[in-house]
């Protein structure tokens, strides 16, 4: 195995996107998206990574060089941030039904206006029907492992979807810690080489991209939609074949001190290892609070998720990002519905925390929890509110 | 949608791999002649033989026959006449399709 | 877990000293974390940047709030800056400036605790040639709390400054002598 | 002269390419000027192809499922990122080449068909991104003058007076009240190889244009002029003749810009009036005399300053 080293994690993503030896990268410089595709720009500069780096001039650009490059036969990486995946969102819906897995590394990021650079979720969560497979990484070690996870699942030809790892901008993106790179031979061993079956090829020309009229476009999307389902079990099996290799487990769903749990905290991304240092603390003070992290937030994990949350009487989601004038924000309202058809589920409150950078401490968790005990006797009155918020 | 009426071109189960299309040109199998209202005809007394008819249709729906003059095929022939217009010996005349 | 907030000016180098302490830190096989302030400033302006260094695995993501160790690598920023919010009472600052221990501690708010001052602006320009105190001030933070080996740290900068690294290194060393404890 | 062209000896009547890699059975309107166009380019280029659609008629007409008329491998993505998509095919075969996972000396040329709308307008950003940055592409525009694919709304390509669904004229409008954009010009800015205009009117010219551009290392830009029967209220099988009308009349001069020098490839020594071109379309019947005298001064004007850059050898 590799060795335990100091990176920052937009350099060791780079440097994990190398060890999956792509052939294309086409992307566009945004805040706090940078430090990995200058890493990736140098490692092309210097022929450790023998790629073309596209310098296109738009995100929405960059993506469509992507889907031109995944076409044509060459493993394809870009990399973005809120107002760049916002303006990647029209070619975001083509990918999937083209089947074109190209693997994006979003450093989540707030939407405009007001203008913000720093972290939250609104930018993902505004892509949340594309249907691209989707991951949150909870730190640099996982960023990284769900680099080459992404790749090996997008590429297997019973998936074929692009795939996003979701990262939190500075909170992740920025932050040096230690971080373990596996020897190549390893990633290797995980990876295959990108074999399509179908590709841009004048020695077997096929059409891509037709004119879906009404008698097909529904079957289509059905299509679609069933082929993405089914890509759950792939996710899974290599994330095995992952624990295998490389000894490190991951679930679609992560729960920590949820035995006897009767409030759980549900959380993506990397907020989830400040929760558990409050549920450590709450834990210390006799409350019952575990934590629940989703991984896997496309395909929703359904199965894995009810189970989680399995005994719990209250279930705090705490959502990155607003929807604005929903009943919740975007991961409650999906909780709320994955538990709908579930007998004794939980109650589930929403707490909407995080956004801009705002820092959401310990201390905050604690308070949604404690919030969470309070809202077991007194239902409350709104379906969601704002932590932190300056009245 | 009536029950019945189902207008699908295929079951889901059916529809090729990212809605692709396997079978390159294969839109040789849509017949456009049914758009067609006039219909070229060919004086080959008139004919020299040069091929504009053949280079400036937009189907294309010309090709050249054994003894080197050129046929419309009236499977794709949608009958705009433009070989009647260029023809430069006038050798071609639109006239009205018999139904 | 032992938290230190870096205070620089932009292009001073404070995050590159966090970063730095990190790498040490993780290199002798403790655990660690260092991230800058996320702003929108520039080149000159006052900026921050963080350290976590800890025998465990690190499990919070907080903003740094009452750390231990207050390193200040420009002599003007305690005069404009409050370089000692949040700092525990138990805490230590470390500063680059030549005034003597009692204008600095007037300077410094009337801080009563633990001090550590290197004139780091003059090694820095007497070894490097330039202003630039970030490397000489991690001399200052070796001697000051032992928090991280030396020879790691200086196994960071050679990797870091590569043909630099000497110049730094000496720096740094000078700083170790010269920096007094009160 | 660029030495990639040097062996090129050109098409003639009498050794045209035998292969159509698209095939009949599309969908294109009767006498539809611009599926002319893109058969001939194709034709020129041949079956060693990736072609690359923007969204537009074109596109509908050749690939409404199941059937596509494509003889070589095709995409579409969206309407105004084809030039950004060939960057990414150009960028796969340049890396795929290298790392020996594509045939090093097969010539694969890439192509793109997109409409004034998606060059002019929508797609002008892209396109320019992808000149800039230089990949071997040779970028078709098929000029019908207007969005015809969404029912003829004016594009910046829309010339001078003319009548669209979005430019009426009325009490206070003549029609487009904008000169036609200058697409060869901005794509000549860039600095590239190969820029030309052609119509299918003169179908030998084309064909050599677009296989010079395709021949050419690096970005090449051709503007095709291409009469649209529906959008212009013309007569079908009129097409070929105003296409060569428009030529004739100085108002769609064929020219080569070839590492940055103008050459005029079809000298009008003796222009037709305009007049004799517009009349014969509905988008401009409602012309008064005025205008049309405007059109012809301001097409005398930029014929000069063409005959001006090409003297500048």
């Amino acid at each position: 195995m590799g060795k335990r080293i100091a990176k920052e994690v937009s350099i060791a993503i780079a440097e994990a996107v190398k060890q999956c030896k792509v052939d294309v990268i086409a992307a566009y410089p945004i805040t706090p998206q940078t430090h990995i595709v200058e890493h990736l720009s140098e490692l092309v500069a210097s022929g450790e990574l023998d790629a073309e780096y596209v310098t296109v001039e738009s995100e929405h650009s960059a993506m469509s060089a992507c889907l031109g490059s995944v076409a044509t036969g060459a493993r394809t990486f870009t990399s973005t941030s809120a107002q760049g995946l916002a303006l990647m969102h029209e070619i975001l819906f083509i990918a999937p039904a083209l089947r074109l897995p190209v693997v994006m590394v979003v450093a989540n990021r707030a939407l405009s206006a007001p203008i913000s650079i720093w972290n939250d979720h609104s930018d993902i969560m505004a892509e949340r029907d594309i249907g691209w497979i989707q991951t949150f990484a909870e730190n640099g070690q996982e960023a990284v492992d769900l680099v080459y996870h992404a790749f090996r699942v997008a590429e297997d030809r019973r998936v074929m979807f692009p795939f996003i790892v979701n990262i939190d901008g500075f909170n992740l993106s920025h932050m040096i810690e230690p971080i373990e790179l596996p020897d190549q031979e390893l990633v290797d061993q995980y990876l295959p080489p990108f074999k399509p079956k179908y590709k841009l090829d004048p020695r077997k020309p096929i059409s891509m991209g037709p004119v879906g009229i009404p008698e097909i476009y529904i079957e289509a999307k059905k299509a679609q939609d069933e082929a993405f389902k089914n890509a759950y079990k792939v996710v899974v099996k290599a994330w095995d074949e992952f624990e295998r290799i490389f000894g490190r487990r991951y679930n679609p769903v992560e729960t920590y001190r949820m035995e006897d749990a009767e409030v759980a905290l549900l959380i993506m991304g990397s907020l989830a290892e400040t929760a558990m240092t409050a549920v450590d603390k709450m834990r210390e003070a006799g409350k019952k609070v575990g934590l629940v992290r989703i991984r896997l937030w496309r395909p929703f994990p359904l199965k894995d998720f009810v189970k989680a949350v399995k005994g719990v009487k209250m279930l705090a989601v705490i959502d990155r990002a607003l929807s604005i004038g929903a009943t919740g924000g975007p991961v409650a309202v999906e909780a709320r519905s994955a538990l709908y058809q579930v007998p004794g589920r939980p109650r589930v409150v929403n707490f909407i925390a995080g956004l801009g950078g705002r820092d959401v401490t310990v201390e905050d968790f604690e308070e949604m929890a404690d919030k969470a005990y309070f809202y077991m006797k007194k239902k409350p009155k709104e379906p969601y509110e704002m932590i932190g918020v300056k009245e | 949608m009536p029950k019945g009426k189902d207008t699908a071109l295929m079951s889901w189960k059916e529809v090729p791999f990212g809605c692709y299309i396997l079978e390159p040109g294969n839109s040789v199998k849509f017949k456009t002649g049914d758009w067609r209202s006039f219909r070229p005809v060919l004086d080959k007394e008139k004919c020299i033989k040069c091929g504009q008819c053949y280079i400036m249709c937009p189907e294309p729906a010309y090709e050249a026959d054994e003894e080197g003059y050129y046929i419309v095929d009236l499977t794709y022939c949608k009958g705009c006449g433009i070989c009647a217009n260029i023809c430069p010996k006038g050798a071609i005349t639109m006239v009205v399709e018999e139904v | 877990m032992i938290e230190v907030r870096l205070h620089g000016r932009g292009g001073q180098g404070a995050v590159t000293s966090a970063e730095l302490i990190a790498v040490a830190a993780i290199n002798q096989g403790k655990y660690a974390q260092a991230f800058p302030s996320f702003g929108p400033e520039r080149r000159g302006a006052p900026v921050m940047a963080f350290v976590r260094v800890s025998e465990d695995p690190i499990r919070t993501r907080e903003k740094i709030y009452a750390p231990d160790v207050i390193l200040v690598l420009d002599p003007s920023l305690p005069a404009i800056v409050k370089v000692t919010a949040g700092l525990k009472e138990s805490g230590l600052v470390i500063v680059n400036s030549n005034k003597d221990e009692k204008t600095l501690r007037e300077m410094l708010g009337g801080w009563q605790g633990k001090l550590a001052v290197v004139d780091a602006t003059k090694i820095a320009l007497e070894e490097l040639g330039l202003p630039i105190t970030n490397t000489t001030m991690l001399g200052a933070f070796l001697k000051a709390t032992g928090l991280v080996d030396r020879d790691y740290l200086e196994e960071a900068l050679t990797e870091r400054f590569g043909r630099l690294a000497e110049k730094n290194k000496k720096a740094m060393a000078r700083a170790v002598k010269e920096t007094k404890i009160y | 002269m660029l030495k990639e062209l040097a062996k090129f000896k050109g098409f003639s009547a009498k050794n045209l390419p035998k292969e159509e890699p698209f095939a009949p059975g599309h969908r294109a309107c009767q006498g539809c000027g611009e599926v002319l166009a893109l058969r001939l380019a194709l034709k020129a280029l041949g079956m060693n192809v990736i072609a690359v659609s923007a969204t537009g008629c074109m596109e509908i007409i050749s690939s409404p499922f199941p059937y596509t008329s494509w003889r070589v491998p095709w995409i579409h993505i969206a309407f105004e990122n084809a030039a950004a998509v060939a960057s990414g095919v150009e960028s796969a075969l340049k890396a795929l080449k290298r790392k020996g996972r594509f045939p090093k000396n097969r010539r694969v040329d890439v192509v793109v068909f997109a409409g004034d709308g998606g060059t002019a307008d929508i797609g002008l950003q892209a396109l320019s991104g992808a000149l800039e940055r230089g990949h071997d592409f040779v970028y078709i525009c098929l000029d019908n003058e207007a969005y015809m694919n969404t029912g003829v709304q004016r594009s910046s390509c829309t010339p001078y007076g003319a009548m669209t669904t979005t430019s009426p004229p009325g009490e206070k409008s003549f029609g487009q009240m904008t000169w036609k954009k200058n697409v060869p010009a901005i794509a000549a800015a860039h600095g590239i190889p190969y820029v030309a205009t052609a119509t299918p009117a003169f179908f030998l010219d084309l064909m050599n244009k677009v296989k010079k551009a395709a021949l050419v290392d690096g970005p090449a830009y051709v503007h095709i002029f291409a009469p649209c029967p529906t959008g212009w209220g013309t007569k079908g099988e009129e097409s070929i003749m105003l296409a060569k009308l428009a030529v004739e009349t100085r108002i769609f001069p064929l020219y080569e810009v070839i590492e940055g020098k103008y050459y005029i490839t079809r000298k009008i020594t003796k222009p037709k009036p305009v007049e004799e071109y517009l009349k014969r379309q509905r988008r401009f019947r409602h012309l008064a005399e005025e205008q049309i005298r405007a059109i012809q001064q301001r097409v005398d004007a930029e014929y000069e300053r063409l005959l001006k850059l090409a003297e500048c050898l």
